[in-house]
């Protein structure tokens, strides 16, 4: 099976960037593959609500907009993983009692759509000055019925895919901060979509590196 | 097991003048009834005690654990995390004003020289207070912080009733202390 | 582990008010200092239920617990207890997929299963853990949908299962996952047919007509795991799941559960990064979990 | 559509009971390990489900009373819990009534003045429904409220009554209650014989009202004797219990 594109299956789609885009906020990052587009904007360190106020760390706030169509569980469900893992990576600690909002925007869905937001939230973070433990990629793949790998799928290839999966990596490369994984796939092909987005991973770091400077 | 088990709205008896109500009981028309499931103590002593251990809630005179929150100039929050040596199930909010922490000197307490958020005081509730929280008390010797970590991140000692140290870095803070050996004897 | 996850040293005892009474001292130290309380018996490599780390609370399936359902099991893992109840009606296929009929799922977390839910809508995460479910159904399909088909372009039956949490002591996940498939095995649909002339669904009315069976294509087993100070977990009660500093769900196929046969899905969510070989421990003790589920017959 | 015969010749009815006979009343206590009350009931094929929660700090601090416990009751069907499945609705007026009449029933009952600014949920949910959910959820959470520990001056108990030509039917069934039967839900205070709640939507003849409301008094009686049995027989198991692990069992304590 080839890819409509004529993108070899390990081959990214071409990654833009922009960071600052929006001057409200106190930092903002765009991170697009190719069509797929997701918009940043943080906000904070701002003063929490006394009700979501946290003793030892910062509250983060997540909220997710999509382009098109009413909101629903599915975005609960991304904003509360983006949350999750955005936790773990933000040093949360070090602005005790304070609030951080992030807010996404997708401006375009052409698959890989996770991905694409977590990749703007390391823009947009880094531009807000929040002191980060690490920087940190997002490698979407898809596992087809006859067993080919893509990575970097656009939304008619996950269409068609028997299983996708979604990575984080940070540039300390410990292991994987966020998987999920969703379709009948065998493990082999599992742990080889693991090798591959950690490879990716890498890729976009270089990437992101060489478009802060 | 001759113990006699009533249930509410039983009859325990008829009422004495002499005699106070005891929890789990009310008064219907001259008689001392039961209000909730559990055994009959002593034949003098009309009371009956259920599971309402379970239901406690905060009241004047009780002692409780619970950690604070947050503090500002004129108190500190509390989240009251125990009603003597009771756990409750969901924390009440109380508040410690700084003219409740210590019982001497009181118009020279400083909030952030007696409580830091996270630490763990034991307090005595002295009013339920008017709309919002219940008022709490440290102005006695075996009240006030009995667990606080250092900014290092360990478990300070106490040295004086005003201060605690670090053992790891020897750093020394301020602190309402709570006198427990006074307690445990 | 993440620095920013590094947690505090384990604090001393904290002095129980009445020091006398050791379960009192104890109540009071989970209460206090529950990290505390919890590493303690970590460390000693036991859960404060008596489990081993890798161990999974037993599940028990109650088939047929609503009578105005044509299906429904109630799922107790421990004490979570999660109820499923399928009822099915008839509808129009939709357009695009004319042949197929519908399976609706909905979990739903209502005040009582717990002190954390208030009433109201539905908290984020509650949300989330619905959406996640219905994920897992929608991409692993439990039930051949095209068999639900009656007459294309014209009716199938549409299921609707609707999963009640009646008490939360933590994984709803593994639990909902569970009662839902015990619940579709347990379907008696009648078998219907469609009238060209009127366009109407009636019951055949064969004389040798039995009630059939749903076509399950597969036994799916969620297994969930959450890490507290880099101990991995499996099947975190309440308390545990609130200090956990990362979960792990792999859902897995009872009766394909060799180490060759494919996962239906993999999902880590939280901070502290697990490496390959971490994730392919819960992924072997998930296939073992859905071995002994399986052998134990619960879920046929 | 003929009206459905629901009492036959023989003075049976559609179900095969007699007009004066409940349906039968089972209940266990301490079904969910979360809550600190709960309690399942079933009568006849209505089940329902209820849990207590509290006293705890009250949610609104502003609705908070400084002299007494507000008293908050869910009420909820589970969509599958009728023949016809219906999703639940937010805001569904019909259900907020029930949460309004339970809610004043038991405010009538419970010691409110020893919780203070504190709250005490109660939430009911039917899983099953035949008919007489209000009277099922009554006698549910009475039971829910003891296993919570939280004082009550008397049990509440309910029953439903119908009359059908003059004969009045005890503890209607959904068949019976959908034929646009006159019915009267009960619920009284059994041993001081008070009433709590009486809710009639329907015409019936003043002179049929004495000889109904004494049969649905006659229901509560039955009622209260079943509950009563549930809850000592717990009880007693739970006693022996503690006179096995003589001095560490919470619950009750044989001081």
């Amino acid at each position: 099976m080839t890819r409509t594109s004529g993108r070899s299956n390990g081959t990214m789609r071409p990654l833009r960037s922009a960071k600052g885009v929006l001057n409200r906020a106190d930092g903002s990052g765009r991170f697009a593959h190719d069509k797929t587009t997701v918009l940043c904007g943080v906000y904070g360190p701002v003063e929490v609500k006394l009700r979501d106020e946290q003793l030892d760390k910062a509250t983060l706030e997540v909220i997710f907009k999509q382009n098109i169509g009413l909101t629903s569980t599915r975005e609960k469900f991304l904003e509360s993983f983006l949350k999750e893992t955005l936790e773990a990576l933000i040093m949360t600690n070090l602005h005790p009692r304070t609030l951080i909002q992030i807010t996404f925007q997708t401006l375009q869905n052409d698959g890989s759509l996770l991905s694409a937001a977590f990749n703007a939230a390391c823009m947009a973070l880094m531009n807000a000055g929040i002191p980060l433990h690490s920087t940190f990629a997002s490698v979407s793949l898809c596992i087809l019925p006859n067993g080919d790998i893509f990575l970097d799928p656009t939304a008619d290839e996950e269409e068609q895919a028997e299983s996708r999966h979604v990575f984080v990596f940070d540039s300390r490369r410990e292991g994987a901060y966020c998987v999920h994984s969703d379709g009948p796939f065998l493990q082999e092909k599992f742990d080889k979509c693991y090798d591959y987005a950690a490879l990716s991973a890498k890729v976009i770091l270089d990437y992101m590196k060489a478009a802060r400077e | 097991m001759s113990t006699r088990i009533v249930v509410p709205g039983e009859r325990l008896g008829p009422a004495r003048p002499d005699q106070t109500l005891q929890a789990g009981t009310y008064l219907r028309g001259g008689n001392v009834v039961a209000t909730v499931v559990g055994a009959v103590g002593a034949d003098d002593q009309v009371s009956v005690q259920g599971k309402s251990r379970k239901a406690a809630i905060p009241t004047v005179g009780a002692q409780v654990t619970g950690k604070v929150k947050r503090i500002n100039s004129r108190m500190a929050i509390v989240s009251i995390m125990m009603i003597g040596a009771q756990p409750v199930k969901e924390d009440f909010e109380g508040v410690i004003r700084v003219e409740n922490v210590r019982a001497t000197e009181r118009d020279k307490v400083q909030i952030p020289k007696c409580f830091r958020p996270g630490d763990i005081v034991r307090a005595e509730v002295i009013s339920l207070g008017e709309a919002h929280s219940y008022i709490l008390s440290t102005a006695k010797n075996e009240l006030g912080v009995i667990f606080a970590q250092s900014a290092a991140g360990a478990t300070m000692i106490p040295i004086s009733w005003e201060e605690m140290q670090c053992p790891v870095t020897g750093a020394i803070e301020n602190r309402k202390v709570c006198q427990i050996e006074n307690t445990s004897q | 582990m993440a620095p920013g996850n590094t947690p505090a040293p384990a604090p001393a005892p904290a002095p129980a008010p009445q020091p006398t009474d050791p379960a009192a001292a104890a109540a009071a130290i989970k209460k206090l200092h529950p990290r505390a309380y919890l590493a303690r018996f970590l460390a000693a490599g036991v859960r404060p239920d008596a489990r081993q780390p890798s161990h999974f609370r037993t599940l028990r399936i109650t088939p047929s617990a609503v009578s105005t359902a044509h299906g429904s099991a109630l799922a107790h893992l421990g004490q979570t207890t999660v109820l499923c109840a399928i009822k099915a009606e008839v509808a129009v296929p939709a357009l695009d997929k004319p042949d197929r009929g519908f399976l609706v799922v909905n979990l739903d977390l209502p005040p009582l299963c717990s002190g954390k839910h208030r009433p109201g809508p539905p908290a984020a995460e509650a949300q989330a853990l619905a959406h996640q479910f219905a994920g897992y159904v929608e991409s692993a399909p439990i039930v051949d949908l095209a068999k639900l088909c009656i007459a294309e372009r014209s009716a199938c039956w549409v299921l609707y299962a609707d999963l009640l949490c009646l008490n939360d002591d933590g994984n709803v996940l593994d639990a909902a996952v569970a009662a839902l498939v015990a619940a579709l095995r347990s379907v008696r649909l009648p078998r219907a047919e469609y009238d060209d002339d009127d366009g109407a669904v009636r019951a055949s009315t064969d004389a040798t007509n039995r009630p059939i069976t749903l076509p399950i294509l597969r036994t799916p087993v969620a297994c969930s795991f959450a890490v507290v100070d880099n101990h991995l977990l499996a099947d975190p009660t309440a308390d545990e799941a609130a200090l956990a500093s990362a979960s792990v769900t792999v859902l897995v196929d009872a009766d394909r559960s060799a180490d060759s046969d494919p996962l239906l899905a993999v999902t880590k969510r939280g901070g502290t990064p697990l490496s390959k070989p971490q994730l392919a421990q819960c992924i072997a003790l998930a296939r073992n979990r859905a071995r002994a589920v399986s052998s134990a017959g619960l879920l046929a | 559509m003929g009206r459905l015969e629901l009492l036959s010749p023989e003075g049976l009815r559609v179900d095969g009971r007699r007009a004066n006979e409940l349906r039968k009343v089972s209940a266990k206590t301490g079904v969910l390990a979360q809550a600190d009350g709960s309690a399942y009931l079933e009568m006849g094929n209505t089940k329902v489900l209820a849990a207590v929660y509290g006293p705890r700090e009250c949610r609104m601090r502003s609705q908070a009373l400084h002299d007494r416990a507000i008293i908050n009751v869910e009420f909820t069907q589970a969509t599958f819990s009728r023949i016809e499945r219906r999703p639940t609705r937010k805001f569904d007026r019909k259900n907020m009534e029930v949460q309004l009449q339970i809610r004043d029933t038991f405010e009538a009952v419970v010691d409110t003045t020893i919780y203070p600014r504190s709250q005490i949920d109660i939430y009911l949910q039917i899983m099953q429904a035949d008919g007489g959910q209000v009277q099922a959820c009554i006698n549910a959470a009475t039971l829910a409220l003891i296993n919570a520990g939280v004082a009550m001056r008397d049990y509440v108990v309910a029953c439903t009554v119908g009359n059908v030509d003059g004969t009045p039917l005890l503890d209607l069934n959904h068949i019976e209650e959908s034929q646009g039967t006159p019915e009267i839900t009960l619920a009284t205070l059994p041993r001081s014989g008070n009433v709590v709640l009486i809710q009639m939507e329907s015409r019936l003849h003043m002179d049929k009202l004495e000889k109904t409301l004494q049969l649905a008094n006659d229901g509560c009686a039955q009622i209260h004797e079943r509950l009563d049995e549930v809850v000592r027989k717990e009880l007693r198991d739970l006693v022996h219990k503690v006179g096995q692990h003589s001095n560490t069992v919470r619950g009750v304590s044989t001081a």
